[in-house]
């Protein structure tokens, strides 16, 4: 049977994904963030998962605002790196997992879950500009990826408790495929941001700190918030952290936070956590 | 707020932006932007012309469809945050924590 | 505020609309169809709803299998007519009813309805073709439709109790509509018939006329059962039959059929009935 | 039955099935069918060729996306159902109520 080992909670800035391409892990301006995602390599490293079920949203670069899903997941054995206006990121292509997608699909979908399902689809930087912090790209990726695309961008956007019932129905799908295989779970978005209107530039750390610590303890409590109440708090477009409910509702209901680091140089609040 | 209304009023616009991510598309806009331009409307095009990423937005442009014109003509997010916030990028870095880390 | 005041189901063959195009009105292979639609263009002429409500399935001509909803909803104030490999059927384009459509993606995805949001695609047959028996095209369309589109085609389906939720939710979302319109829905598909492999050229008119039964009668005997069923009873194709359990879960619980009418000239089994 | 299994084993052919929905495809394609099948393996293209209806289901195709090969070869709906019947027409005519209802 699948099990689920871990989870991850990441920012996915774009500029982590350029900043790791320049090789900047040294510059004095990146080192802390560089240094942050150290132990979850780490910890990914050792602990070898198969597959990586990615939630996150694309950024209007594969699925645009004529034909938008709430929830995409991807089904693919493969899938190809997007351009998003500056050619391509000189990684390799991702590895899907076919089989696992399928079940897991299924599975929701039986469960009253209204997917959207996609194959043959390049990805954005929301899912690979935390990948390269976390898992080397040479030889090739070490495992697979499951792609969940999730829907932060065009109001009306799924509730903060369908996210995180969604995550539970991700976690019974996983734990009940047949075959052996370890999975860890990633949430990405946030933390704080707003890029847009008067309020640019926005960021609350104190309401981020909190968040890092209610998705461990409560995520229930989170799970009751309303969309405008995160983007009240953690600006326009920092409501994306319920991307993180999804990956919180497929743990366990009593998780230990193993790492947490948060970094907030420019824009957005870039955080990373480690829960097991 | 980006909602369906925006969306509706902004899909021809957004459609343009999105086109970017292709490079042929790029580069025609890139050597020729007004036959890169050719299905917006003359309001639309000057928008473009001015890369006024507020008059865009207002007019119902996704920021992620705007980005992709930012990264075409190399405009970073801090400039594009600085000019919604109606300061220079110099004054806005002023305001941020480690004003290196672009 | 906005009224559902009544529901129609029906085959979306398409050559039901080939017939139409080519006037095959009198034709005795055809006279019987066309009759069967009559009382039907007769209540619409005389209710005349603002909107109708149209759930059907796209036959792989506006989504393809690289980018596949479960449910999609389109917002658009208008639809182009799709070419599906024979050029355009010579018909106005169809309005939308943008503000409707807006105010039901709202009211569904914060009632946990997982949505695909479309606009600026165009409709195929599976609308139109059953439209045209019903609705007059000169000068123009009398009124706005809202197009769903369900996936039939491509495993897994939404359960047919899925189904019967949606058209529950979409029943109240419609009803909490402040301004006064009147909405007609529609659920299109079936009846029996099966296209591919050994079995194709299947029908069971006995199902047929218990289905037709069972959705005015006892439409939670239909949500009970599962795909499979709908396949083995209808044939493979035939189970999208589940698209009238949408219609019919706006409706109020207890509705009188006005009208009836089923055609078994070729392949598919060809119905309507009116509901009100 | 078509799942996702399927769906990934027919991709490339439904792919190239669903593009006849684009006139200039379809025009292409009765012009220089090979030209226009350039993308597909030559075990697909020998089945479009041929067209095997039977062979291309078999393969993963879709029988809506077969549909629009058919429209644009002027094969019918009931050809293709006899055919997956291993009819002819004729046979498969006289198991209707009303064959003339093409
Ligand atoms: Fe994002
Ligand atoms: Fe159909």
């Amino acid at each position: 049977m699948a099990r689920i080992i871990g989870g991850i909670g990441t920012s996915h800035v774009p500029t982590i994904g350029v900043a790791f391409d320049k090789g900047r892990h040294e510059d004095p301006d990146w080192q802390p963030l560089f240094k942050g995602y150290e132990p979850v390599a780490k910890w990914l490293a050792e602990k070898k998962p198969d597959v990586l079920f990615f939630c996150f949203n694309d950024h209007a670069t594969t699925f645009f605002f004529d034909h938008y899903p709430t929830f995409a997941l991807g089904v693919s054995d493969e899938y190809r790196i997007a351009d998003e206006g500056m050619g391509l990121r000189p990684i390799p292509r991702l590895k899907g997992h076919a089989k696992l997608a399928r079940h897991i699909a299924k599975s929701l979908v039986n469960e009253e879950f209204d997917l959207t399902l996609f194959q043959d689809l390049p990805l954005d930087h929301g899912l690979h500009s935390p990948l390269t912090m976390m898992w080397p790209t040479k030889p090739d990726w070490p495992g697979a990826v499951i792609p969940l695309v999730v829907n932060v961008l065009q109001q009306p956007l799924p509730t903060p408790r369908r996210c995180y019932k969604l995550g539970k129905a991700i976690g019974r799908a996983i734990r009940s495929y047949p075959d052996d295989l370890k999975v860890a779970m990633v949430g990405t978005g946030g933390l704080s941001h707003q890029m847009i209107g008067e309020r640019a530039g926005f960021n609350d750390e104190k309401w981020d700190r909190e968040f890092l610590d209610l998705i461990e303890r409560d995520p229930e409590r989170l799970a009751a918030m309303s969309i405008e109440d995160f983007m009240r708090l953690g600006g326009n477009e920092g409501a994306e952290v319920i991307m993180w409910l999804i990956m919180r509702g497929a743990l366990d209901e009593r998780v230990k936070k193993l790492h947490q680091n948060y970094y907030l140089p420019m824009t957005t609040a870039m955080a990373v956590a480690l829960f097991e | 707020m980006f909602d369906l209304e925006r969306s509706a009023k902004g899909l021809r616009l957004n459609r343009f932006l999105h086109s970017l991510t292709q490079r042929e598309k790029r580069e025609l806009f890139l050597r020729d932007p007004e036959a890169a331009m050719k299905n917006l409307s003359e309001e639309e095009r000057g928008m473009v012309r001015r890369l006024d990423w507020k008059a865009m937005q207002d007019y119902g442009a996704s920021f992620f469809c705007l980005e992709k014109l930012a990264r075409t003509k190399g405009v970073t997010n801090p400039e594009m945050v600085a000019h919604f916030r109606g300061e220079t990028l110099e004054q806005f870095l002023k305001t941020r924590r480690v004003p290196g880390a672009r």
